[in-house]
């Protein structure tokens, strides 16, 4: 028996799990559609299967493009993302088969999936950049198959992504520079990050588009509300995660700038999420907002003492996010697929018509809001547990300023929740009656649901699974009476919040009511709402940024238009720098000169 | 007694190339098909002999068996098997996709098929004067191929500016062999590398020998500023002429620098004459530079293309001066892989510009709904030529920014990445319109919206899903084709490391 | 050192190739560069090599000639009042630059005529030929051997440089130039 | 027996400075005369220059022309590759002029001028 078992673990432990997910992604375009989604089920949760198998260390090392390179790179934080990719790659998959995604959509998912994989256990720089720009590839097809106005929201994801891994792949070449290695531990036994200087910061722009960095996020809210609403599901969590791994990866000593800057993201976003009606773009912003609380955990790292705590912080907020964010976009993507409404002001009602979705959907509020009993509510608190150490810059309370961005951000956040499913579940009374979640949908979510719970209350089971889980898992007591308290009032704060500002809040969102139209007067808007802490520095900022964005796209679609401005070339004749025999001969003569000279007086 | 094979493919084709012309006195039509037995025959020779070489070693055959120096030798070793492969394999597609597209006529077919020798003979040939008679033949044919189109005028003028350009290149390259002559007295490749050793690389003649070749040699692969002839070349040359010059003639320069500078002149040369070294970084540089701003302003298509190469060979002009093992193998890939792709981009604006009367970027505004095949061909090639992943650009690239960054040459590495930003932004701006723009928006969209050309208005095509005429499935099969093959080449590297392994080692010995 | 013979030649020539360049005629032009090509056909007969000066001869100042008519008979022939062309100084500038950068390259050449020249003296080429050629093809001019059998591949491109331009210029021009 | 002075440079490599004149006289040509045929003189002038290069280089003061006899018998003689290459070269030179011409007659019959000037002027307007 144990041999048995021994057997299957060995192919298991050797051979990197993104093979399985691509093989399944190739067998879907060939067999039906049910047997396809089964396949990709079992492929998918595998993957999480394998995740427990393959010990710590290194596997799979070989030669890529010339360099030593490891394809199964396998230490806590690489086995915590690749649980959660099998947990909820399954359960999309699954949500796929039961929202009629069609086989070729699933296909693309699975090679996205497949890509992810590669990048959460690369174990060096170059493999790593290898899965990452196949991510691009790969996710840019799963939004582009759908087609309509996702065809133009994922070309302007496709040159987002293109510039991000760009600059990543600028930033792997300058780190091979110095170090003389790809390898993540290079030349020491514990992973050493990027180096610094120039590769450090072209990583954390590369890295930066992302995850979703303040003015290089507006990809995120542009492409996920468009696709098919099971592409989402796969898309809303795999990208910025991995994104946050990788961050990890680069920084694994955190930094300051990264632990205020997640802060920040955590308050924009929430603000942001909380002006949205569309519910795909509502979670989107949410996305970044909790993207922010990842960062600020593994930021956080640099600035206290306790810095395994941080880390292990943030990365369990990516891992508890990845379950409940695809849970709370299958939940509205219920809701879409049946009602065909992407406006939450024409819904309402619906928790009689559509009580599992619902539910799904309170699990994953709940979850994403840090109630207590459900995951977020352990992983954020050990995020904000960290901020509560800092003391850079103190302000109320003898609380430091990133503590209060988080606080701020989770308020935001609840109020958010509040709003959406106040106006999807509550709001009136329903006047269209639709059927509520498929076999599949019912599945997919009830998977979901259970972690989320299962890591709330059980969450000594997520706690050994981190990293430097011996330095602070006996210190840590995430139901004290301290942090039900601070959740009390916190929750209190976002209830009085929404109750005040739902009428203000709807007037906003009104004048604002779609980022891509009216960017900058929203920005302008922006301005007055000083109610949300939003200073008229970030406006400028955004509104610089747009305006480049803008006149970047403006020279790439109309480049000789540019050049004309700038006084060269004419309508009639472009610039082409034509010259005739003569001149080309005068440059040539001196040309022939000046390599001679160069030779003999060189 | 493989290396037979060597002579063969050079003179199959040139022997062939006489049969169009006096067929033709009977047959109209002889042309095509002759040319195409030949270009079969010597794809199957250059395919055994890069598979032998690959086994077996380098195959030396001396000519008239007057053993080296005292006779000429042809050299078939992994690079020129490549080459010519990468010759005999376009030919081939160029060929097919010629067989509708024309230009028709025997005497086409009689210049094609002495290009093709010659330039196996540019690939093969171990002697450097031999080199510059084979360099005359290609260049002699490629400017009457170029002014092949008799109804245009602005062909014959290209093709004139190109004449005095190459001649003039040419003719410092032959000044450059003279001036070795003087230095060593022998013409040999093989014997020169000693000989020069033996002078000493500061020996001011041996030095001005090398600038001689460079320069002339730039010119040939239209480095900036001497790439005037260039654009105006490929754009108003025939279609089939431009995808197969293109593809070809440049690169077999390309090639013929890289041999003389690391088969000739050696890597102790660069290495004892560093300023020289500097210089072709800069003037590389700027080339990579200024060739891709200039393809971004670009409405024309095809002058699009011809600037983008401009850019491509100043990166291989610039591996080539950073003298190291990566920045060459590099240099090498991107050589045979932009042939490939540019064949594919120009074959693909030729079935649109036949199919559509489609040559401006405004014209390309919704054509992937109305020919999906080839426009599919054409992004591939044009992802490819970004050097996104996998694509053999990607490797090609990836090695050259490789190398600089190993040789610390940090400008060419920001160069080579900078000019990858710019390529990407006029690629993505053709996927664009081809895919996300409906013909008439586009026209409102830009002013300076050019009218199609009457081409289009001879029964072409009526304005929704018309039907595809006078372009042949094959054409389109050849476009998908060629871009299915740049991308699956982008594994293929190990391959090439293996194969190009022994060269490699002999040049950085 | 020079010879008056050598000086007498040089001096025609260049002073012939000024002319060629400055004459603004195109007819006198055409017509003293074929001058400028007999004097160097008798500049290489008078360097000992006395088949590529009855080549000169024949191709440079005659076909050459011959074409270079043709063409103008088939063009224009555009009248001038002037004689010379007006000087272009950025384009002497730069000539100028480029030959004495060229020039000085010259100082590590051998002097025009030494016998100890590494070309000359080059065991493996030039004298192996000079040896070896009468046994080797049974000829007595060393030229020709070289021409014929040593280098017959450079010959044969030769050839098909030749059949090259015929049908370069018949793509050109069209067929009916010929027929 | 090189004299590294100005002077020796003129007195014994007297013919490589012509060869240096000459092609500078053809580059000239082809920059500064507008008329279409001038130029290509001017590139057969810069060819030409070459031609005298190599020859030059083979010649020895008082050889004789490469005509070995069979008994071996006479000497110094004039370096035989030299020639051969001119002797090829120059055929290449006139097959490129003749193709060069062939062009000019095209773009006579198109634009009706042989001036470089005019012409890019007329191409330009097209």
């Amino acid at each position: 028996m144990t041999a048995t078992l021994a057997a299957i673990a060995e192919p298991l432990a050797t051979i990197p799990p993104f093979t399985w997910v691509a093989l399944a992604a190739l067998l879907m375009l060939i067999v039906p559609r049910s047997l396809g989604h089964a396949i990709a089920a079992l492929a998918t949760a595998l993957v999480g299967v394998q995740a427990f198998i393959i010990p710590t260390g290194s596997y799979a090392e070989t030669t890529f493009l010339g360099f030593e390179t490891v394809f199964m790179y396998s230490d806590p934080a690489s086995r915590l993302f690749a649980i959660g990719v099998g947990i909820i790659a399954t359960a999309a998959a699954l949500y796929s088969w039961g929202s009629n995604a069609p086989k070729v959509q699933t296909a693309f998912a699975l090679s996205y999936i497949s890509s992810t994989v590669g990048v959460i256990y690369a174990g060096d720089w170059l493999s790593m950049i290898f899965f990452w720009e196949l991510m691009a590839v790969t996710s840019t097809a799963l939004v582009w198959h759908y087609g309509g106005d996702a065809v133009r929201a994922g070309y302007r994801y496709a040159i987002a992504h293109g510039i991000g891994g760009t600059l990543l792949l600028g930033a792997v070449v300058v780190h091979f520079a110095s170090v003389d290695s790809f390898l993540y531990a290079a030349g020491a036994s514990d992973p050493t990050g990027i180096a610094p200087g120039a590769a450090a910061l072209l990583a954390a722009l590369g890295i930066g588009v992302n995850c979703g960095f303040i003015v290089l996020h507006t990809w995120l809210p542009d492409t996920y509300p468009r696709p098919h609403i099971a592409a989402s599901v796969f898309l809303s969590v795999f990208t910025t995660k991995t994104a946050v791994l990788v961050m990890y990866r680069a920084f694994p000593d955190g930094a300051m700038w990264l632990a205020y800057l997640g802060g920040a993201m955590a308050v924009y976003g929430a603000f942001f999420a909380l002006l949205q009606y569309d519910p795909r773009r509502l979670l989107s912003y949410h996305i970044q907002a909790q993207v922010g609380y990842m960062l600020a955990g593994i930021g956080t790292a640099a600035l206290i003492s306790d810095a395994g705590f941080a880390t292990a912080g943030g990365l369990a907020h990516a891992f508890n996010n990845i379950l409940y964010k695809s849970l709370l976009f299958m939940a509205v993507g219920v809701v879409i697929y049946r009602t065909g409404e992407e406006d939450i002001r024409n819904l309402g009602g619906l928790w009689k018509v559509m009580p599992l979705a619902f539910v799904a959907y309170l699990v994953g509020a709940l979850s994403i809001t840090a109630v207590p009993g459900f995951n977020g509510f352990i992983s954020k608190g050990m995020v904000i547990d960290a901020a509560h150490e800092v003391k850079l810059f103190p302000l109320l309370l003898g609380e430091d300023l990133l503590w209060w961005l988080l606080i701020l951000g989770g308020v935001g956040t609840f109020m958010s929740f509040i709003k959406l499913g106040y106006y999807m579940f509550f709001h009136g009374s329903s006047d269209i009656s639709p059927k509520d979640a498929t076999r599949g949908q019912i599945v997919a979510m009830t998977l979901a649901s259970g972690f989320c719970l299962y890591y709330g209350v059980a969450y000594g089971s997520l706690f050994e699974l981190l990293p430097h889980a011996a330095e602070w898992v006996p210190d840590a007591k995430p139901y004290s009476t301290g942090h039900l308290t601070e959740s009390a009032i916190l929750l209190t704060a976002g209830f009085v919040g929404f109750a005040v500002f739902k009428r203000p809040l709807g007037w906003l969102a009104h004048v604002m009511r779609d980022v891509d139209v009216v960017t900058v007067p929203a920005v302008f808007y922006t301005g007055r709402a000083f109610v949300w802490g939003v200073t008229e520095g970030w406006a400028a900022v955004d509104r610089a940024v747009m305006s480049t964005i803008a006149s970047l796209k403006r020279l790439g679609s109309n480049p000789e238009g540019t050049a004309r401005r700038l006084g060269f070339g004419t309508d009639e004749e472009p610039i082409q720098l034509r010259s005739g025999i003569a001149r080309s001969m005068f440059v040539l003569t001196a040309m022939v000169a000046g390599a001679i000279a160069i030779l003999l007086f060189g | 007694m493989s290396d037979v094979f060597l002579p063969l493919l050079v003179a199959i084709p040139i022997v062939l190339s006489v049969v169009p012309l006096i067929a033709g006195l009977r047959y109209e039509r002889a042309g095509w098909p002759i040319a195409f037995v030949g270009s079969i025959t010597v794809t199957a020779i250059a395919g055994y002999v890069a598979v032998t070489i690959a086994s077996s070693g380098r195959l030396i055959h001396a000519l008239g068996n007057y053993p080296q120096p005292y006779g000429i030798e042809l050299v078939g070793d992994e690079l020129s098997a490549l080459v010519a492969l990468l010759i005999a394999i376009v030919s081939l597609a160029v060929l097919l996709y010629a067989r509708t597209a024309g230009p028709r006529g025997n005497a086409f077919y009689s210049g094609y098929l002495l290009l093709t020798g010659g330039l196996f003979g540019v690939a093969l040939t171990g002697d450097m004067f031999n080199l510059f008679v084979f360099l005359e033949i290609t260049s002699l044919v490629t400017y009457a191929l170029v002014a092949s189109d008799r109804t245009s005028g602005k062909a014959a003028y290209a093709a004139f500016k190109y004449v005095f350009l190459g001649t003039v290149g040419a003719s410092m390259y032959l000044l450059g062999v003279g001036y070795l002559y003087v230095a060593t007295g022998t013409l040999n490749m093989r014997d020169l590398q000693e000989a020069i050793a033996s002078v000493g690389y500061g020996d001011p003649i041996v030095q001005a020998a090398f600038g001689f070749i460079l320069v002339g040699f730039a010119i040939k692969v239209a480095l900036f500023p001497l790439h005037t002839w260039q654009p105006d070349a490929y754009t108003y040359a025939p279609d089939s002429v431009s995808a197969y010059i293109s593809a070809l003639v440049s690169t077999a320069s390309a090639y013929a620098l890289i041999r003389i500078t690391y088969g000739v002149f050696t890597q102790s040369f660069l290495e004892a004459n560093d300023l020289i070294v500097t210089a072709i970084l800069v003037v590389a540089s700027v080339s990579i530079v200024v060739g891709s701003l200039l393809a971004l302003m670009q409405t024309e298509v095809k002058r699009m293309f011809a600037y983008s190469s401009v850019a491509q060979f100043g990166m291989i002009v610039a591996a080539i001066g950073l003298a190291n093992e990566t920045a060459l193998f590099g240099a090498i890939l991107h050589l045979l892989g932009h042939g490939l792709i540019k064949a594919g981009l120009f074959m693909a604006a030729g079935v649109l510009a036949t199919a559509y009367g489609a040559r401006t970027v405004t014209d390309y505004a919704g054509l992937s709904r109305r020919s999906p095949y080839a426009v599919g061909g054409m992004t591939l090639a044009g992802i490819a030529l970004i050097g996104l992943p996998p694509s053999i650009g990607f490797l090609g690239k990836w090695f050259m920014a490789l190398g600089a960054v190993e040789a610390g040459a940090w400008g060419v590495a920001a160069v080579i990445f900078a000019s990858t930003m710019l390529t990407l932004a006029y690629v993505f701006r053709l996927v664009e319109m081809l895919y996300f723009r409906s013909p008439s928006a586009a026209r409102t969209d830009e002013s300076a919206a050019v009218e199609v050309p009457d081409a289009s208005t001879d029964g072409v095509a009526a304005p929704d899903g018309g039907s595809i005429d006078r372009v042949t499935v094959a054409q389109v099969a050849i476009v998908v084709s060629i871009g299915i093959t740049v991308i699956a080449l982008g594994f293929s590297w190990e391959l090439f490391a293996d194969y190009l392994d022994p060269v490699l080692g002999r040049f950085f010995a | 050192m020079i010879t008056p013979i050598e000086l007498m030649l040089f001096v025609f020539v260049l002073i012939s190739a000024v002319a060629t360049a400055l004459f603004r005629d195109v007819l006198a032009s055409i017509v003293v560069f074929a001058a400028y090509s007999l004097g160097l056909a008798v500049v290489y007969t008078f360097y000992r090599a006395p088949d590529v000066g009855l080549t000169e001869a024949a191709i440079g100042a005659g076909i050459t000639t011959v074409l270079l008519l043709l063409t103008i008979a088939k063009t224009s022939r555009p009248a001038h009042e002037k004689i010379f062309e007006p000087i272009n100084w950025p384009a002497v500038a730069v000539c100028g630059g480029f030959a004495l950068i060229v020039s000085s390259t010259l100082f590590a050449f051998p002097s025009v005529g030494d016998p100890n020249t590494a070309a000359m003296t080059n065991p493996d080429v030039t004298v192996y030929y000079l040896e070896n050629a009468y046994e080797e093809t049974g000829v007595e001019n060393t030229v020709t051997a070289v021409l014929a059998a040593y280098r017959g591949f450079d010959t044969f491109g030769e050839a098909v440089v030749v059949f090259a331009a015929g049908v370069a210029s018949m793509i050109v021009l069209g067929r009916e130039v010929f027929a | 027996m090189t004299d590294g002075s100005v002077l020796g440079l003129i007195t014994t490599r007297y013919a490589y400075l012509v060869v240096v004149f000459v092609a500078t006289v053809g580059l000239y040509m082809m920059i500064a005369n507008q008329n279409l045929v001038k130029k290509l003189i001017g590139l057969n002038m810069f060819q030409t220059g070459i031609f005298l290069f190599f020859i030059t280089s083979a010649y020895v003061v008082d050889g004789s022309s490469a005509i070995v006899p069979a008994d071996g018998a006479g000497g110094p003689f004039a370096s035989p590759l030299p020639q051969v290459i001119v002797l090829t070269a120059i055929v290449v030179g006139v097959s490129l002029t003749a193709v060069g011409l062939a062009l000019i007659i095209r773009l006579y019959a198109e634009y009706g001028t042989l001036r470089a000037d005019a012409l890019r002027e007329v191409i330009a307007d097209e």
